[in-house]
């Protein structure tokens, strides 16, 4: 209908798709025209990559009918996707960790010798190279992907998209782990591809993004297809009254809440070159956020912090204690609680079901009658308790958790991290990859645990967020710290400033 | 040096130990029983090679050992029914390489876990060759297939030679062919792999046909050697294949191979079982020091790896 | 099992047949093909009815099979035990049940059997030492050092075999140089000699307690370059079809035979005189044995032996 | 619906499968069902099905213990030095303490010299059974035929309402371990660990503890095995039940336990040990040569998961449990390569 002048080159009909107790998909129709840029949004769980991987060959649909260039489009595998001309990045990665960045992006597609039947490696790392360039990124061709950040894993995975060529490329929430600058390199690629002529799926949460980049949107809401329009013309509150169903209140509010004594103190705290003579306080009460661009040490200040890394040099104190966790046991007894930035990798425990993944840092506190036994009841109402506050979408408390959406996982490890009730909670990246309606509501959280006394450290390359709920920021450029922002000093530019040209800012009244 | 050392998976336990029989006795260093040891290794190196494929992938083939039984039973009763020796020879192949497919078929398009499946096989496959024989030896008298572990091309002892060459083509595919870097992408991560679009059911098939193929070359290696064949040759063998691998360092688990930490483990494995003959260990204390030594060879490189600074590692792994 | 065999009998069952079981140590090997041949015929020709159950070298099952043999009926058991010191719980049953037994080869375990043939396994290691000796000296070679290959060191009854070796061949001068084992596998007893000439250039001799290793042993010998008649004496043992055609061919000095066969015959016999509560004649009264004689194999007598 | 059918055949499909064998045994094999025979096959499969509960812990954590075989033979040798020394409680003391000692052994070789378990348990597996070896240097050590009165050499043999002690045992220690792993804190932690050792670690759960655990549960399981062993076969020496882990790995994977982590099903391990035991009963009792016992066995194996293998290569849509749960690929990293 929208978009007549062009003739589409995806259409989709009638799509269904179900598992085991959910309609992912519900008779879902849309169409993606040559040269568009079609974003696809909704609520965690509305179905967004199940359609996608259905395009992408890795999920057979029960019902439907999808055409490409007018011919029927059935893929039955990757493979026939490939071939098709539509190239996939799916939100979870899929990669070799144990090989490296070039043999990655060229899978499958390894230009080889004749004679000899190797491999072209001086040919795929050089166009690996070149994609990364136009990327505007320089990461080693010949790196093991294991080495890489996370957000360096999602540049090989958008490279490995680029390399094939695609009439179609399919793009899953591309810069769930990218930085700032990142994020506008990235949207700089998808309109060159809308102006060679190719197509662009894009699915995000940031509706800013979506809004700079796309020509159409198409709106999922339990499965089923809510509206597909232009973007001109559409606000984000129209967009998001139509994923969520509702009007969302207020973004990033913060309480104010009175600071207590300090309870966390670093001095001059270094762990390898990745962080170095670093000195910070967090007390009770307070929300200090962590920017910097990806990869400048905010992981490895947490991890030392969570004893997951070993402290080289330099002190800690935890409630006025001297603290120097042996490992992450260790330091969840002293009382700190930890969200990974991981999830697949470090956060999810892919076999347990929902409940079990809940529950596994509070086993102690979810004891029956008996007393060593577990008490099934118990972690039910844990499970019952989270479900509803951050409205988890799940068939029950017994479904594994690598079945739920993205969004619902890092949901599911938000709450995990919460229910010990630490005195010292590190979030990195808490959002990620979350719905409009849960990033509120995991705000109000934060909230509320700070009221209740304790310290949170929150790692965030989220920009707005990061300013909009943290108390104070500290910046950080190659495991130093670079700035303190408070107050009013607390803006982007500022954190852009310091992140990226060196610049050190420290707050005033912070010292 | 050091470098060769800290890369190289058991160099530095094999310099050591042997040092240490160098000093300890002295027939080690001679000619002859240098030339045994790698007469040996080279023998486990074989197969060693074809089971760092498998275990590259992430799986095990635990039918090996009676793949040499049936191998040996076919070459020697078709050399004892009048076949010419490569006739013999080719089926004794052929049933290896059918056993690897009938392993392959069963994993990938049956879906049989490859531990269960390959231990169905060792069973199955022990029983027909018990079957084909008879339960009798199969004794043949055969010059040319004693060429096999008796000839000397070049001076050479057959076997090492046959190792040499498979060492080179075994890590020239591994490292540098599509086919080695497809088998480390299953083993990495394989719903990556099918999601890249790789043939992951042939190329996992191909790997078991490889390893059949190296068990029947094992099988045809021992009966040039005894000059027989029967149902009871190559019992536990399989644990020898994947134990040189394992201890040359290829991860359990698949993603990462090493050719060459194979072929160290075969001649760590050889040299240990050698010096403990020539110091006359009595066979009730071989068992404790070859496990001793093992573990002894594996902690050296457990803590040299602790020793190594290492840049925390945050994100091990693909993913978000 | 049906209930009347729960009270001892001691005669035969209700079909009037008497049932005869075998468990035997493990068919895989042609050495036990041959007693469970030379058993069975035996028994059929008494007109008994035979049931045969295979250990498959594993003491569970040899007990599990066997205690199911006796619940299933059987008269009288013979056994040719995986582990001589595993017969205490089948004994004790066949006790309970009123059974006899027989036990055939490698060795009793100290259990109150009713009777064990047994090959003199000492005294053909004494042939072995005595050939070797003699053999040494005829070829004229000066070295006094000899080896000896064992089987795994559980196996108890092999072990007699090397020890009847080594007391006969030190008595004549010789020294055993190396003794190792090869578990009993021909692959291990391969290896195993080459170390052992490798160590030792000038070694005159090898025995080895089984055929499989002691054949293997000739292979190493002559993939050296010697030849294993006239420059390392290597003997073997049991006369396995292996070595009858290797000595035949001049790749194997001798082995010792033992007669799989003919003691299965002898069991059979026992168990008849044990059933009809005869005496039985033992060449060991203390430990009831009963001797199978054995006899050393060589290029001279090889034609004799089926 | 609470459960999908593919969740139930994972901890029932193996129990399924007996129960289908055990429907027909009486056909094929009319003395099946005789009490001697059930006996038996209930009694015979007892050592090897409490050390199949222990590796059920040892596979859901992500790693092997191939040295159960050493420590059976060590546990009973030591066991029967015990007897001869102090009779019944000795004897029993000796072969519990063994079997912890062993698995203590086992992890502190894989916590402080961070060997990986495959090559650890290797070694120890030649180390234990070496160790046996020395300690019967001159000859099996056995039960004493004169000492068939003791409470000690019946344990092997009695009844109680029918079943064999030894088997009792058997049941007590699944209940054991079922509870264990299902509803306690400890058994949870090991599940989460064999899913994933990377985010274990940040949920709290040490590794050095979990394993020391798991090694020495596994430890304390032979111990037990043992002593149910020992009073059925009266004797050990170094070679006891050579190959024996790879029948106890194989029970447990056969029962559903993935060997990659994160699943363990105790039920599922039961089932396939008696599953294995009644069909080598029942090849032995209808007198099949042992090469096509083999044949047959090796057969029953394949079809056995091939049901479950096709189950999950069709499960619709696509091979999406797979997919997700990370099955296919290495998703859970576990300890069996570190
Ligand atoms: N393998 C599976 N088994 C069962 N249910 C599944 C499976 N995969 C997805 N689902 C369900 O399908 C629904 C749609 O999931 P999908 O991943 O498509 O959501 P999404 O829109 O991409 O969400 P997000 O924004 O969180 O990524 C969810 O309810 C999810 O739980
Ligand atoms: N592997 C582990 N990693 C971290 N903490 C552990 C681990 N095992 C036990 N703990 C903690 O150690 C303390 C006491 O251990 P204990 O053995 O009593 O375990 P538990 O939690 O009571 O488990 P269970 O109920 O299964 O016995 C508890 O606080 C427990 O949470
Ligand atoms: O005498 C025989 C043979 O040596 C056989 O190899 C094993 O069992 C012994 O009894
Ligand atoms: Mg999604
Ligand atoms: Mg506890």
């Amino acid at each position: 209908m929208a978009n007549s002048g062009r003739r589409a080159l995806l259409e989709v009909e009638g799509l269904t798709v179900e598992f085991p107790g959910v309609r992912a998909l519900d008779n879902v129709h849309f169409d993606v025209a040559a040269g568009e840029v079609h974003a696809l949004v909704g609520e965690n769980g509305a179905g967004k990559s199940t359609l996608l991987k259905v395009l992408g060959g890795l999920h057979r649909p029960s019902a439907g009918a999808i055409r490409l260039g007018g011919n029927a489009y059935r893929p039955r595998r990757p493979s026939d996707a490939m071939h098709a001309g539509i190239a996939v990045i799916y939100q979870e990665f899929n990669l070799y960790p144990d090989l490296s960045v070039a043999e990655n992006v060229f899978s499958g597609r390894e230009p080889f010798h004749r004679f000899s039947r190797g491999i072209r490696y001086a040919e795929i790392n050089s166009r690996a190279a070149a994609l990364f360039a136009t990327l505007g990124v320089s990461i080693d061709p010949a790196a093991a992907v294991n080495s890489l950040t996370v957000s360096e894993q999602q540049l090989v995975e958008i490279a490995k998209a680029l390399s094939v060529n695609g009439r179609i490329i399919v793009m899953d929430e591309p810069t769930a782990a990218l930085s700032a600058d990142e994020v506008a390199r990235l949207l700089d690629v998808v309109r060159r591809l809308r102006a060679e002529g190719r197509s662009v799926i894009y699915v995000s949460h940031r509706l800013d993004e979506v809004f700079a980049v796309a020509d159409r949107v198409t709106v999922l809401r339990d499965g089923k297809h809510v509206r597909t329009s232009p973007l001109a013309g559409t606000s984000t509150d129209e967009l998001v009254r139509l994923m969520v169903g509702r009007d969302i209140a207020s973004m990033f509010h913060r309480d104010d809440v009175a600071d207590g004594d300090v309870v966390l103190e670093l001095d001059r705290v270094s762990a390898g070159r990745q962080l170095r003579e670093v000195s910070m306080t967090v007390r009770a009460g307070e929300i200090v956020g962590i920017g910097g661009v990806a990869g400048a040490g905010q992981p490895e200040l947490s991890q030392v912090i969570f004893g997951a890394v070993p402290l080289k040099s330099g002190q800690m104190r935890l409630g006025g204690n001297a603290y120097r966790p042996k490992g992450p046991a260790d330091a969840m007894k002293a009382g700190v609680g930890f969200l990974h930035e991981d999830r697949k990798t470090a956060g999810i425990l892919p076999d347990l079901t929902v409940r079990h993944n809940l529950t596994i840092s509070v086993l102690d506190k979810v004891r029956g009658a008996l007393g060593r036994l577990l008490s099934p009841s118990a972690e039910l109402d844990i499970f019952s308790t989270y479900r509803a506050r951050l409205a988890i979408r799940t068939t029950g408390p017994d479904q594994l958790i690598g079945q739920l959406s993205g969004g619902n996982q890092q949901k599911v490890l938000f709450g995990r991290a919460l229910a010990p009730g630490a005195r010292l909670l590190i979030l990195n990246e808490p959002t990620r990859g979350v719905d409009i309606g849960a990033k509120v509501e995991i705000h109000h959280l934060i909230n509320e645990i700070t009221a209740d006394g304790a310290g949170v450290i929150m790692i965030s390359s989220d920009l707005p967020e990061l300013l909009g709920i943290s108390d104070r920021v500290y910046v950080f450029a190659s495991g130093q710290i670079v700035g303190h922002l408070t107050g009013d000093d607390r803006t982007e530019e500022n954190v852009m400033l310091c992140a990226t040209t060196g610049r050190k800012i420290f707050s005033e009244a912070a010292s | 040096m050091t470098a060769v050392l800290r890369r190289v998976p058991l160099m530095l336990p094999l310099i050591v130990v042997v040092l240490v029989l160098g000093l300890a006795t002295d027939s080690f260093l001679t000619g002859g029983n240098v030339e045994n040891v790698l007469v040996a290794a080279g023998i486990v190196a074989l197969p060693g090679l074809a089971m760092t494929f498998c275990l590259a992938m992430g799986e095990f083939d635990l039918s090996i050992g009676s793949t040499v039984s049936l191998a040996g039973v076919i070459c020697c009763s078709s050399l004892i029914a009048g076949q010419p020796l490569f006739v013999a020879m080719a089926l004794a192949l052929a049933a290896g390489a059918a056993i690897g497919l009938a392993n392959g078929l069963v994993v990938t398009k049956l879906g049989v876990t490859p531990f269960i499946a390959t231990l169905a096989t060792l069973v199955i496959v022990r029983g027909i060759s018990l079957a084909y024989s008879g339960g009798h030896d199969q004794i043949v008298s055969s010059t040319g297939l004693k060429y096999l572990v008796g000839g000397r091309p070049l001076g050479i002892p057959m076997p090492i030679v046959l190792a040499v060459i498979a060492t080179v083509v075994a890590w020239w595919a591994m490292n540098r062919t599509r086919f080695g870097r497809w088998v480390c992408s299953v083993g990495s991560n394989r719903e990556a792999a099918r999601v890249s679009g790789l043939p992951v059911d042939r190329i996992r098939i191909a790997v078991y046909v490889l390893v059949g193929v190296a068990g029947g070359v094992w099988g045809l290696l021992i009966s040039s050697q005894l000059q027989k064949g029967n149902g009871q040759l190559g019992m536990g063998f399989e644990l020898d294949a994947i134990t040189v691998v394992v201890i040359g360092g290829t991860a359990l688990l698949g993603g990462r191979a090493s050719i060459v930490g194979t072929v160290l483990g075969a001649l760590l494995i050889e040299t240990i079982r050698n010096g403990l003959n020539l110091l006359n260990t009595p066979p009730a204390y071989q068992r404790v020091s070859v496990g001793l030594l093992l573990i002894a060879a594996l902690a050296i490189k457990g803590l040299r790896r602790a020793d190594i600074p290492v840049a925390p590692t945050v994100v091990p792994e693909a993913t978000r | 099992g049906c209930s009347d065999s729960n009270s001892p009998s001691d005669t035969p069952s209700k079909s009037g047949k008497v049932v005869v079981g075998f468990s035997v140590y493990d068919m895989q090997y042609e050495f036990f093909q041959k007693m469970e041949k030379g058993t069975r015929e035996a028994a059929v020709a008494k007109g008994w009815e035979f049931k045969l159950h295979d250990e498959k070298s594993d003491e569970n099952e040899m007990v599990t099979g066997a205690q199911a043999l006796i619940d299933q009926g059987v008269d009288v058991l013979i056994i040719s035990p995986f582990k001589p010191s595993a017969l205490g719980p089948i004994i004790a049953k066949a006790k309970a049940k009123g059974v006899p037994v027989i036990v055939d080869d490698i060795g009793g375990g100290g259990a109150p059997y009713d009777a064990i043939v047994i090959s003199d396994n000492a005294g053909g290691g004494k042939l072995a030492a005595d050939y070797m000796a003699k053999q040494i000296v005829a070829n004229g070679k000066t070295s006094k050092n000899v080896a000896s290959i064992t089987c795994e060191p559980s196996a108890v009854y092999a072990a007699r075999r090397n020890a009847g070796f080594k007391e006969a061949i030190e008595k004549q001068g010789f020294k055993v140089v190396a003794e190792l084992s090869g578990n009993s596998k021909a692959e291990e007893g391969y290896k195993v000699m080459k170390d052992i000439m490798a160590k030792n250039p000038d070694v005159a001799g090898v025995f080895s307690c089984n055929d499989p290793m002691g054949v293997a042993a000739a292979n190493a010998v002559k993939d050296a370059g010697k030849n294993p008649v006239t420059d390392i004496v290597t003997v073997g043992f049991n006369a396995d079809p292996e070595a009858l055609t290797a000595i035949k061919a001049g790749g194997l000095a001798a082995t010792v035979a033992q007669d799989p066969n003919a003691m299965g015959a002898l069991t059979v016999k026992l168990a008849d005189q044990a059933l009809k509560k005869e005496t039985i004649t033992f060449g060991n009264a203390a430990e009831r044995e009963v001797f199978n004689p054995v006899l050393l194999v060589t290029k001279d007598n090889v034609a004799t032996i089926k | 619906m609470k459960r999908s059918l593919g969740g139930l055949w994972d901890t029932w499909g193996i129990t399924a499968i007996l129960l289908l064998l055990l429907a027909v045994a009486p056909v094929l094999t009319p003395d099946f069902f005789s009490l001697d025979n059930a006996q038996s096959v209930l009694r015979e499969s007892a050592y090897l099905g409490i050390v199949a509960a222990g590796m059920t812990f040892a596979i859901a954590s992500g790693a092997f213990d191939l040295s159960v075989g050493g420590q059976l033979a060590l546990c009973s040798v030591v066991s029967l030095m015990g007897f001869a020394a102090g009779g019944t409680v000795l004897a029993v003391a000796a072969a519990l303490a063994t079997g912890l000692a062993c698995g203590l052994v086992n992890a502190s070789l894989i916590t402080r010299l961070a060997v990986p378990p495959f090559v650890a348990t290797l070694g120890t597996l030649f180390v234990f059974r070496g160790v046996a070896y020395i300690l019967t240097k001159d000859g099996p050590k056995t039960l004493p035929y004169d000492q068939i009165g003791s409470p000690f050499v019946k344990i092997g043999g009695l009844n109680v309402a029918g079943l064999p002690v030894p088997f009792l045992i058997m049941l007590a220690v699944y209940a054991a371990a079922w509870l264990l792993m299902r509803r306690t804190a400890t058994g949870r932690r090991v599940l989460a660990y064999g899913s994933s050792p990377e985010a274990a670690r940040f949920c709290g759960i040490s590794p050095t503890r979990l394993r020391v655990f798991v090694f020495a549960l596994v430890g304390v399981s032979v111990g037990i095995a043992a002593l149910t062993y020992i009073t059925r076969v009266w004797t050990a020496d170094g070679s006891a039940q050579d190959g024996f882990e790879l029948k106890v790995i194989a029970a447990v994977v056969l029962g559903g336990t993935s060997l990659k982590g994160g699943k363990g099903t105790l039920i599922g391990t039961f089932s396939a040990v008696l599953l294995v035991s009644v069909l080598n009963d029942m090849l032995v009792s209808e007198g099949v040569p042992s090469a096509y016992q083999r044949i047959v066995l090796g057969g029953v194996l394949i079809i056995a998961l091939t049901i479950d293998g096709l189950r999950t290569r069709f499960a619709a849509p696509g091979s999406l449990r797979r997919a997700v749960t990370g099955l296919g690929g290495r998703t859970p990293k576990t300890g069996l390569a570190r």
